[in-house]
């Protein structure tokens, strides 16, 4: 047994840190550290650079564009790029629809969809959840009705995130009613700037404007945007939802986040003392620490087994829950180290260049909209409770 | 043993439910914590007129009761409103007035004339540390005070502020010279402010140096009002998260039907009896000695702090995406709950206080 | 509101504390506190006491040998017994057995069995559980065929408290296989000294004999020994089980107990230093005793709601739950108390007057016992899930 | 990065596993625990003979492995097979001795011999103040100990025992005079003893005062033992209560069907993924800087002990009744999984210790 890496994989996350070091815009990484709102277009520039370097769709076939790395490379590469504060990579194009196209989408559509994901022509979200189909999600019911080479859309998805920005939405649609629910699901490609779709704008508590509401009301979409075959899109859907990835539990990201809050709480006095000297603290950061270095193996495990050929699709799901808790526990205790000065509102500090008087620490402001925020991690991406039904199912087989 | 209001608390909590219920729907909520002042006016003045505000204070300083039941009983009910308002300043101000004998500050409270807060905790800065807290210094022309005070409630729409320095309490008026003032909205709703003091003048409460049990005892009070209030938020929780999983539907039944939904809930339901059961021992020895009265008081704060982030994290959870939405009530009632473990000291903090008086025991 | 008691009531507490005092043997309460194993005479002994004050069956009508209390009074009498470290008396007869023939028995059977209860004529026990009839109790095999003026008893029952005292054991058994499995159950009094009936017992994970199995083969059971009507038996078990119990809490037990923790935890030193003043055990204890605090008062609010004719039965199962937790919780944090002392198995130690070679602090020997043989407080009398579905339908109303 | 044993380890924990599986069933079990010594020769002379107790040491010493892989590979497959035995107060004694130099009673006792216990940590007396440590006294004949050691693992079938005292250890033979022993069984099987020494005759290790370093890293293989052992355990307490879950009926259905005991199993089997990390972390780190080891142990004792008792109060609940039993074999590994967590220092100690070492980091 040996944890430890590899010398070659220690040389390739040398050059990934030479990468972010010399790529990275610290305009970008700071705004990330500081908890500042990114745009549209501080996403779309880190999106270019990787592109640039080659290295945007490393979990790609070689053929269309991926890098050949191994899946322990591929964890180096997302822990480090976390670890340097890089904004997240929007996942819908590449990481989600794109694994989909490349198995079950026709030539046509790779050639012509694949290289925009990459130079970043289109902007994707996805249009799988609806008001009334949240973790029962095969009760959808937009449908999608055939007409000549169209078919004609109507109904409406919700929880689309970043759908303001997108230029083109996967949609799980209802092409039959008359068997099994999830027997008549397709899967089609929408362009967004088709007549007859709204987006509308659904604020999260926090007060930020994440996710969209997207009506649909006689869409004319080419039938040629139909991904596989018709009634077959559960499978497709499914595919993409478990999908294996290596960064489900977000180790890196919380890595990030941990030493930060274990920075802040070294300089937060409370009674005279830092945090880090309060007894009842300092507990919960070790706690938090020892949890997170455990998953850091975990997730190491999981994917060393991915790489011996055993499919860690249900152990993917407990990375999920317990990375999402964890990240969820950071934001949990960041909130606790601001303390009083966690309350005030002050949405102008999460903008870039805010210069307005200072009210706390300065790390205080973004703490409670961030904890807020992540309540949706055990939510969205599969609820912790659908995740648990799998392992019930996978793993206890209860 | 009694469990009951009492008939005069009662009544008045009755009336204080009708008059929230007719004039302070989501509407109006939504009116006044996206005002500038984070609160409304028109419902302060009815509070006050109601006779809620004197309720938290002794006939002797002008007001109609001043039990610790009574602040329980009514923050109680503005917690369940979700009301934002100078509450919690103005009962923690008022109880240092009335301690000290400043009452005539305080009668023009109770009428609702004007706003006193209270400024305790000291200001922090960027780095983490506190910035000077408030030194007095007694020069010809009377006191004057210097420092910081951070996050005090509703600073920017307060008349008056009562100060603590080293163990004295001080009435500012927060429109003389060397007073700023610098404010900004909760994340919860309501309003709060930095408050910097140079050279500013003020008026001596009681004698120097013999304010320290008064604030003290504001200070608990000010923990059985925020106890009260946090367990009426974690009853409405509960029941839109009840309502929510008996309506939901998802693979063909209520959500309500998911046993493993069912047993989450139970254990929340069973830890808000005992959240309840905290706040009713806070108030009920409030009026015994400090050590007792201090212990129940923490008691009661770690209790809310951890049995109410887990009533929001859960109604958050059980609703799923829509718990997460800024539209649905329930929403901003986990805010409150949250936000309410960040008022007079966290969960952790009144544990080690709770251990700490144990010791003196 | 006011959360204190009444004079009358103080007065009734220092009555309570002086017969204490005065009458409850000194042996019996150092063997309670030093966590001794009580003999059938040690239980014996303190049953007549009580009796012999009158206050025995306090709980039950005044007709019938009760006292008329409020559940206030019963509260603090309950709870000065514990505090007292009283054995515990034996609830079998007492609390279960005559509720049930009190409301539902014949002249003849009240007459005849409860005045054997208050002398301690028969010592009973519960045949309620059987092997394959757990949580889902209405699903019990043993079955009781009328043959003239007798039943024949076939069958078994197990988890039998104590059972190898007893001179009777109340039973459920089938008198009916055709309807719904609620409708065929009857309630039998049964002589343990009837040919056919064979007591095993069962040895606990700690190594203690406290419950059995018995066995019942061709057991005559005089018809005159059926409490109720045939088949009426499931009505007569459910009043039993939900029987208002002023102390299902425990809260007495506890506050005893965690008294004890409290006082060893500040004699016991780890790392130089008290256990009461190591932050991580001082939090332990903290978080129980406020716990505890806070149960305290459900526990009144619930007897006051009692008293004012609101039925307390759903929230008794709150009062179960909770009241188990700290209970063993308060053995859990005093088995931790004893570090490595808490594996020594001593059984001896366990016995009166024992004088061996002591091994680590000298309260440390049962710790561990009893943080094991508590587990039970949350399995039977209703475990912690049933509870749960009891709480899910009455209260949630889910 | 390779989280295979390796083919060589692969080996030994096969056939110890088959070796365990066909002398030791649970029959054998019970006679070892019910024996006077709490454990079987026969195993333990097995185990010597199959090269376990070499597997823990080093070449110089007479061993055959003596990484922490191999010591955490075969503690688990100990741990599955719930077997008492002197393992490790031999591991720790013969760390002790395989550093400092004293080879050939650590041959003996490899080749099972005898039996070599650890005797480490002071006892404790009836008031729960510390007796007087051990001390030592150099004389003309040589090295003599007092003083008392509690808990000492099968102190009354061990022959000689490693014995600390202020950062020396030596070696004394526990048939000398001066020497008292008073042993008593464990509550999970097994037994160890109070050690009390009156001018005992005892052979230095190493040089005066020079031991600690070699101390603190035997203590740490021990820590890397347990870690494995009690994963081991929690995997058998994960499989059995699955069974029974699987097989149990009520209401008609297995119980393993209601989604409220689903879901808190999967919170089981995710927590015991976890400690397995941290074991395997502790493992991983062993040859690093002693705070980085001490630090990865801590986090692995700290772990077991938070998932182990949930693990096993988890197992017990669910199995109802039948889990409180002696009867089954559950009921046993419960009492292992708890009773780990009282050795070598318990989650709170260690979590403690943890903190600590992160300040020096």
């Amino acid at each position: 047994m040996d944890l430890n890496f590899t010398p070659e994989d220690e040389a390739f996350r040398e050059e990934v840190r030479s990468f972010l070091k010399e790529k990275l815009p610290a305009r970008l990484s700071d705004k990330v550290r500081q908890g500042q709102r990114l745009t549209k277009e501080d996403m779309e520039e880190w999106h270019a650079i990787l592109n640039e370097q080659g290295w945007l769709a490393n979990h790609w076939p070689e053929e269309w564009g991926g890098t050949g790395w191994s899946v322990i490379q591929r964890f180096i590469f997302e822990t480090e790029v976390a670890m340097a504060h890089a904004p997240r990579i929007v996942p819908f194009g590449l990481s989600m629809l794109a694994p989909v196209l490349i198995k079950y989408g026709s030539e046509e559509q790779k050639k012509h969809w694949l290289p925009r994901i990459l130079d970043g022509t289109d902007w994707w979200c996805q249009g799988y959840s609806e008001p009334g189909a949240g973790s029962d999600l095969a009760s959808l019911k937009t449908s999608a009705r055939r007409e000549g080479d169209h078919y004609i859309v109507n109904g409406q998805k919700t929880w689309t995130t970043l759908g303001q920005y997108a230029d083109m939405i996967f949609c799980l649609v209802r092409t039959d009613n008359t068997g099994k629910k999830q027997e008549g699901i397709s899967f089609l490609l929408i362009d967004m700037n088709t007549p007859g779709i709204e987006v509308r704008p659904i604020k999260l508590l926090e007060g930020d404007h994440e996710v969209n509401e997207v009506f649909f009301t006689d869409v004319k979409v080419p039938v040629e945007n139909l991904v596989g075959e018709e009634n077959k899109g559960w499978t497709y859907a499914k595919y993409l939802l478990t999908y294996e990835r290596t960064n489900i539990a977000g180790v890196g990201a919380s890595m990030a986040a941990f030493e930060q809050l274990k920075e802040h709480a070294r300089t937060t006095m409370r009674g005279g003392k830092p945090l880090t000297e309060d007894p009842l603290f300092a507990a919960r950061l070790a706690k938090l620490e020892i949890e997170l270095e455990n998953m850091k193996t975990t997730n190491l495990r999981v994917l060393d087994a991915a790489g011996h050929g055993q499919a860690p699709m249900a152990e993917s799901s407990m990375l999920k829950i317990r990375g999402t808790e964890i990240r969820q526990q950071i934001t949990d205790l960041m909130r606790r180290a601001a303390g009083r000065y966690a309350q005030p509102f002050i949405t102008e500090a999460l903008e870039e260049g805010f210069n307005g008087e200072p009210v706390g620490p300065d790390w205080a402001a973004p703490t409670a909209a961030q904890y807020f925020n992540t309540r949706k991690l055990s939510i969205f991406g599969g609820s912790n409770e659908v995740q648990r039904e799998i392992i019930t199912k996978a793993i206890l087989e209860l | 043993m009694d469990f009951s209001l009492g008939e005069d608390r009662q009544m008045l909590v009755d009336s204080l439910s009708r008059f929230l219920a007719d004039n302070f729907d989501w509407k109006a909520r939504e009116a006044a914590i996206g005002s500038d002042e984070g609160f409304s006016r028109e419902l302060w003045n009815g509070l006050a007129e109601l006779g809620v505000i004197g309720s938290w204070f002794g006939e002797d300083a002008g007001g109609y009761g001043g039990s610790a039941f009574d602040v329980g009983a009514t923050f109680g009910e503005l917690g369940r409103a979700l009301a934002t308002g100078p509450f919690l300043g103005s009962l923690m101000a008022g109880k240092v007035l009335e301690a000290l004998g400043d009452h005539s500050a305080l009668e023009s409270m109770i009428a609702g004339e004007s706003i006193v807060t209270f400024a305790h905790d000291p200001a922090i800065g960027g780095d983490g540390a506190p910035l000077g807290d408030v030194t007095a210094k007694q020069g010809d022309g009377g006191w004057t005070l210097t420092g910081a005070k951070g996050v005090v409630e509703y600073l920017g729409s307060a008349d008056k502020a009562v100060v603590t320095s080293e163990g004295s309490a001080f009435l500012v008026d927060l429109s003389a010279d060397g007073v700023t003032v610098h404010d900004y909205p909760l994340v919860d709703g309501g309003s709060a402010g930095e408050l910097r003091l140079d050279g500013a003048p003020a008026t001596l409460l009681g004698e120097d140096g013999k304010a320290g049990d008064a604030i003290d005892a504001a200070r608990a009070m000010g923990l059985v009002g925020v106890a009260w209030e946090g367990v009426a938020v974690m009853d409405v929780l509960r029941a839109m998260t009840l309502d929510y999983l008996r309506t939901r539907k998802q693979f063909g039944v209520p959500i309500g039907k998911f046993q493993a939904l069912q047993h989450r809930m139970a254990t929340v339901a069973l830890e808000i009896e005992q959240a309840r059961s905290a706040a009713i021992n806070a108030a009920a020895n409030y009026d015994k000695d400090p050590a007792t009265r201090d212990r129940f008081c923490s008691a009661a704060k770690y209790t809310l702090g951890a049995v109410g982030s887990l009533a929001a994290e859960e109604a958050i959870q059980l609703h799923g995406g829509i718990g997460m939405t800024w539209e649905l009530p329930l929403s901003h009632y986990a805010k409150r709950m949250v936000m309410l473990g960040h008022v007079l000291g966290d969960e952790d903090e009144h544990l080690a206080r709770f251990v700490e008086l144990g010791k003196a025991a």
